[in-house]
């Protein structure tokens, strides 16, 4: 009947921070932050996949657990349907990333290899990395079949107009710490500015706020 | 976002439940631990915990403390003489009132006056909310506060008011995908340009 | 899961290629030897300095802005003052539609014709007062398909991003459960097959 | 006038944004056409431009330009059509599987059948990478409200198998209760009838 959580560890180590440790509660929470981010913002964020490593680590142990534990506990039910409610999360931020992977593939390349050069940190994990490169290379090669008609058909064109997400999207966000002088449109000259406080909501073009997602001061909503 | 979604994220708050049956072990999710769950002893849970614990008739639900009459109507009160929008017990007072109705009215009383009020409030903001939009719109605004507002009021108004200003905005500052006059120059200065494609 | 972006024109947007297919009236002021036949009125060869014809809004672009333009682009009629001058008095009663299917997009790029910033500001106002009719539009379940036959492209598009979100939050009202659904393609291509076997 | 044909090509797009009709060899062929003839004009007319230049002649050159921006036009519908037809066939990748139905397979070009398979693979192989153990990211489509959901059998499926080793007969409208994680597939592709 015991479900030998207590062995679990409840505190994950995010190496990251200087070893904040977070309880798997704190974690499932940040895996919606990420969620939601990734599903509002216009373009792609930096990769979670410490987070997401480790709330599919959770799910693992869960599972196994509960492989022993017998069916007419009506706790399992609940373990199994907290699993799936999980698995959800994860795998919708992931397919989220895909997608835009996929509808920028050029931009999001030159801008991680541009990110290399200047030894930033990459947005994308390895794999992504590699599934980008080869729908790439899958796409030229279409395009490619398309065009070969014409031996030597200037049908480049298409990569001097790079697909690129509209940064100027309008977005909704909540602060989740006192931020001032937010420059409401940072493409132009007059400076509007506005003042987060704690747990305000607000609209307003993604532009103005990119860094302050990527740092964690503002959620998307 | 769809509105199963924003149930999603909203399925987390914490509801009171009155256990059926005893258990004395926790039950550890790994969202948190909750319980014991102890007969007649009040516990809160996850409020899809409790849906599916009531669902079971393992438990009452509790109704949230502004999940009542009176409470309501003065927060419907309030609402309609305010010209801005008022805050709401709860961030998700409709998915909360839509699971906790729809599964356990039989655990709160004149449950359909509830249901009825707490569609007044959402049909006051919901208008008062299109005629700020549509101000908005008109001031060709560049930002909003939407503070008071709940997740799935802002979710209503997605995709079309961002989607809106998008426009607006690209029609203030309009510029063709295209770089025509760019493009321009090169070609005259390589008038053998098109002689060139072969390879 | 669709990425859920607003109108946002790249190389590959039908919407975009469909906008710069629309016809507008220009004028040759070079003499383009060979190209006669572009001309329908004419049995000429060539195509002389001086011809007015209406060609469509891409080729215009390519060929009036460069530094020897080989043609000058007038403003299609709707975005002359006396059409201006309607949407100007009541843009609601529009009948959109029938002023051009992208009217936006056609008259944004018109901007690039070096005309005063009356077109702009006219487009821009229109656009936001006819703002709330489209909102109202896409929050009723049913909608009059005679009012959405009224707007332009851009403005269906925001209506129907608009109107499905609204059933979808309707549906979610309503139902205690949303079911799952078979993929919308798997279902229409089960009409499609229904309507094939009809045939036979 | 110049690329009238790929207007129509991009008129067939816009009228099915969500399906894809038959590969349409016959159009692209003759706009194929169209872009070769352009080119060569182009070859011939540019030279003689090039020698008009010395010799005082009346000038190809805005001849040469026109055809030239008509060639462009052409490459960007031609590639237009290939481009959103491939993001209607991904589309099908995660709501049909890996396996196009035979008619849906019969409208695709060899180019585009041989994409589908890349990026079936490719699909694969990065699912295959997360985590220890890899994740399928076809299913769990939205929030999941229950483990056991009441569906419907739209048509005679046969045996299913379930994940504990029972075994049941799926036939047209029989009910089952089942376990959601387990049928959402089937549902997905019109077997199962998600009952509300």
């Amino acid at each position: 009947m015991d479900l030998e959580l207590e062995d679990l560890e409840n505190t994950i180590q995010d190496d990251d921070d200087d070893n904040v440790q977070l309880t798997s509660a704190e974690l499932i929470e940040m895996m919606e932050e990420v969620w939601v981010n990734e599903k509002f913002a216009p373009e792609i964020l930096p990769h979670k996949q410490e987070v997401v490593d480790c709330v599919l680590g959770q799910i693992s142990y869960m599972e196994k657990n509960l492989e022993t534990l017998p069916s007419t506990d009506f706790k399992k039910g609940i373990h199994q349907l907290e699993v799936d409610r999980i698995r959800f999360l994860v795998a919708s931020y992931l397919r989220h990333r895909l997608e835009k992977i996929e509808t920028y593939v050029l931009h999001i390349l030159k801008e991680e290899e541009q990110r290399g050069e200047r030894e930033e940190e990459l947005y994308l994990t390895e794999a992504e990395q590699q599934f980008a490169i080869k729908y790439k290379q899958d796409l030229e090669q279409h395009f490619e079949n398309a065009t070969n008609f014409y031996p030597g058909l200037p049908f480049e064109d298409w990569k001097s107009h790079i697909v690129a997400p509209n940064m100027n999207s309008f977005v909704f966000l909540k602060a989740k710490t006192a931020v001032e002088g937010v420059v409401i449109d940072p493409s132009r000259d007059d400076d509007e500015v506005a003042d987060l406080t704690v747990g305000s909501q607000m609209i307003l073009s993604y532009n103005s706020v990119t860094d302050l997602v990527k740092k964690g001061d503002v959620q998307l909503i | 976002m769809d509105p199963e979604e924003v149930e999603f994220l909203g399925e987390k708050q914490l509801v009171t439940i009155v256990p059926l049956t005893t258990d004395d072990d926790y039950l550890k999710l790994i969202s948190g631990d909750f319980g014991p769950f102890r007969m007649g002893m009040p516990v809160k849970v996850p409020l899809w915990v409790a849906v599916q614990l009531k669902r079971q008739k393992h438990c009452k639900i509790q109704p949230p403390d502004w999940m009542e009459i009176e409470t309501l109507e003065a927060i419907k009160n309030e609402e309609k003489l305010s010209r801005n929008f008022t805050k709401m017990p709860s961030k998700f007072y409709m998915v909360e009132a839509k699971q906790i109705l729809g599964c356990a009215s039989d655990d709160i009383s004149r449950a359909d006056e509830i249901r009825t009020i707490i569609k007044d409030i959402w049909d006051i903001r919901m208008s008062k909310l299109r005629s700020s939009i549509d101000l908005l719109v008109r001031n060709n605004g560049a930002s909003a506060v939407v503070t008071n507002l709940t997740l799935m009021e802002i979710n209503s108004i997605r995709p079309i008011l961002p989607h809106t200003l998008d426009q607006i905005r690209r029609m203030k500052n309009f510029k063709p995908f295209h770089g025509w006059r760019s493009q321009d120059t090169s070609f005259v200065s390589d008038s053998r340009s098109s002689t060139s494609f072969h390879s | 899961m669709p990425l859920q972006t607003s109108y946002f024109p790249d190389y590959f947007s039908v919407d975009d290629i469909l906008a710069t297919q629309e016809k507008i009236p220009c004028k040759f002021i070079q003499n383009v030897p060979k190209l006669g036949k572009l001309n329908p009125a004419t049995e000429d060869p060539d195509l002389q300095s001086g011809t007015v014809l209406e060609m469509p809004l891409w080729l215009v672009l390519e060929a009036s802005l460069m530094r020897q333009p080989i043609v000058t682009a007038d403003l299609p009629k709707v975005y002359k003052d006396a059409y201006l001058e309607i949407l100007k008095a009541d843009p609601c009663a529009v009948d959109l539609h029938k002023f051009g299917v992208y009217f936006y997009e056609l008259g944004s790029y018109m901007k690039q014709f070096g005309q005063n910033d009356d077109i702009a500001k006219t487009l821009l106002h229109t656009f936001t007062l006819r703002f709330r009719q489209i909102m109202d539009l896409s929050d009723n379940v049913i909608s009059d398909p005679n009012v959405i036959q009224k707007l332009d492209a851009l403005e269906k598009s925001l209506y129907e991003s608009g109107h499905d979100a609204k059933m979808k939050l309707f549906s979610w009202l309503k139902m205690s459960e949303i079911p799952l659904e078979a993929a919308t393609m798997v279902t229409n291509h089960k009409k499609r097959k229904r309507v094939d076997e009809d045939l036979f | 006038m110049f690329c009238e044909k790929a207007h129509v090509l991009i008129k067939e797009l816009s009228r099915n944004r969500d399906a894809l009709p038959p590969y349409n060899t016959d159009l692209l062929n003759e706009i194929n056409t169209e872009v070769k003839q352009l080119i060569t004009q182009n070859q011939e007319d540019a030279q003689i431009s090039e020698d008009s230049r010395v010799m005082n002649h009346a000038s190809y050159l805005p001849t040469v330009k026109i055809r030239h921006a008509a060639i462009k036009r052409n490459i960007r519908c031609i590639l237009a059509y290939h481009y959103n037809r491939l993001k209607c066939l991904r589309n099908m990748r995660w709501q049909f599987g890996s396996i196009l139905p035979p008619d849906v397979k019969s409208n695709l070009s060899q180019s585009e059948i041989e994409w589908f398979s890349k990026y079936s693979s490719n699909l694969v192989q990065y699912m295959r990478s997360i985590g220890d153990e890899g994740i399928n990211l076809a299913v769990d489509l939205k929030p999941p409200k229950s483990l056991y959901i009441e569906v419907r059998c739209l048509t005679d499926y046969g045996q299913f198998e379930l994940n504990d080793g029972s075994v049941l007969l799926l036939k047209e409208n029989s009910r089952h209760y089942l376990p959601r994680s387990e049928c959402e597939e089937l549902i997905r592709q019109g077997v199962l009838e998600h009952v509300v």
